[in-house]
């Protein structure tokens, strides 16, 4: 599973994407946001973190699966 | 430089991504023969923020869902208000100061729908189209909005 | 051509009557170092009005006193909006379906009051500022407002 | 006592200007709004009409004389 990573969310992992190691264990966008704050307690400090998959928010419940396009998406600030 | 573009089959509406916003192209985008008001939001780059000097801002963007984002954005604005032409365009990378970031643009019938759409929009994009605004100041740099 | 031009001496403000608006000057007109948002209304000649078709439009200033009201205007906004820049341009003479009649800018550090000091700006000036609209149908012409 | 024409108010009297003739007995707006009305009745048609004196529009009871620069507003149509 891939990640895609923007902005402050680079910088605090280090790196333009993510791969998740085997054995993860992270079936849903839940268990990636658990996953990400467990492995980089610095997100805990954003004001927000949003996971989209296939291009669109995806909510907590959704189960995520190697054939889809996913992305972090931290606190925005366009406009 | 165009980067992404996305034009409705009905030229209603230009919705994009560019390096470079040109101003001069917004009122021919913008002209309809039914029109008699048009709003235009232009966000600018500020000199200042909480009070430290701006020297220059770097506009990051998830492209293809900003441009999805920005697309579900003026259907909704089409379905609250009659609406004859819309533009949403967002510039990315590098912008210094004065530089237009984004601009909005509404054309209508009656200049009341004019406003509400284009204000709508800008509140909307700010709360919903994936872009990150980097700050430069003079000692260090800041993704804006990261932190509380 | 430019019939009047007052600008104040701290270029705060661009306040004038002209036979055509140039929309290409006007970003450089709001252009400040502190503004984060710029809202524009441009009023356009629509090509029908009570659904007969319009040919054309005249427009006739009590010039002088026109710019009094609008200076009026612009003073009032500057009082109840921290405004950084102001551009208040009518048009006078004949103009074509499409054309831009009027313009109101407003360059402010944040969008809110550049959108209601904006939306101020074209009310008030439809209420008091003496200029007169003249639709030409094709079988007749009409001084818009002038009868119930 | 000399009026400045606009609009539709050029079109009823058939002028760009209008000088009152002797003997008119106008003092104040209201009088002139009077006088207007009477000797050009297709002026009480129009939604309003306005007087300007010196470039201000101008209440009711304010007293006009030669000196000013006197203007009637048909109604306005700007924007």
């Amino acid at each position: 599973m891939q990640i895609i990573l923007f902005g402050i969310a680079k910088d605090i992992i280090g790196a333009q994407s993510l791969t998740l190691p085997g054995g993860h264990g992270v079936q849903t966008v839940h268990d990636l946001k658990n996953w990400l704050l467990d492995q980089y307690p610095a997100m805990g400090n954003l004001n927000s973190m949003a996971i989209a998959v296939d291009q669109e928010y995806a909510q907590d419940e959704m189960n995520l699966s190697e054939n889809q396009e996913i992305a972090l998406i931290p606190p925005i600030s366009g406009g | 430089m165009l980067l992404y573009r996305r034009l409705a089959v009905d030229k209603m509406k230009t919705i994009k991504l560019v390096s470079h916003i040109d101003l001069n192209e917004i009122y021919g985008l913008l002209q309809h023969p039914e029109a008699g008001g048009i709003d235009l939001f232009i966000g600018t780059v500020r000199n200042h923020a909480k009070g430290k000097k701006v020297l220059k801002l770097d506009f990051e963007g998830y492209e293809p869902m900003a441009l999805k984002e920005m697309e579900k954005l003026a259907d909704k604005a089409a379905k609250q208000w009659p609406i004859l032409r819309l533009v949403i365009i967002h510039a990315l990378g590098t912008k210094k100061i004065g530089d237009p970031v984004v601009v909005i643009g509404i054309a209508s019938a009656h200049r009341n729908e004019a406003f509400e759409a284009c204000r709508f929009l800008i509140d909307e994009l700010k709360a919903t189209v994936p872009i990150w605004k980097k700050e430069y100041f003079e000692d260090k740099t800041m993704w804006v909005n990261a932190h509380p």
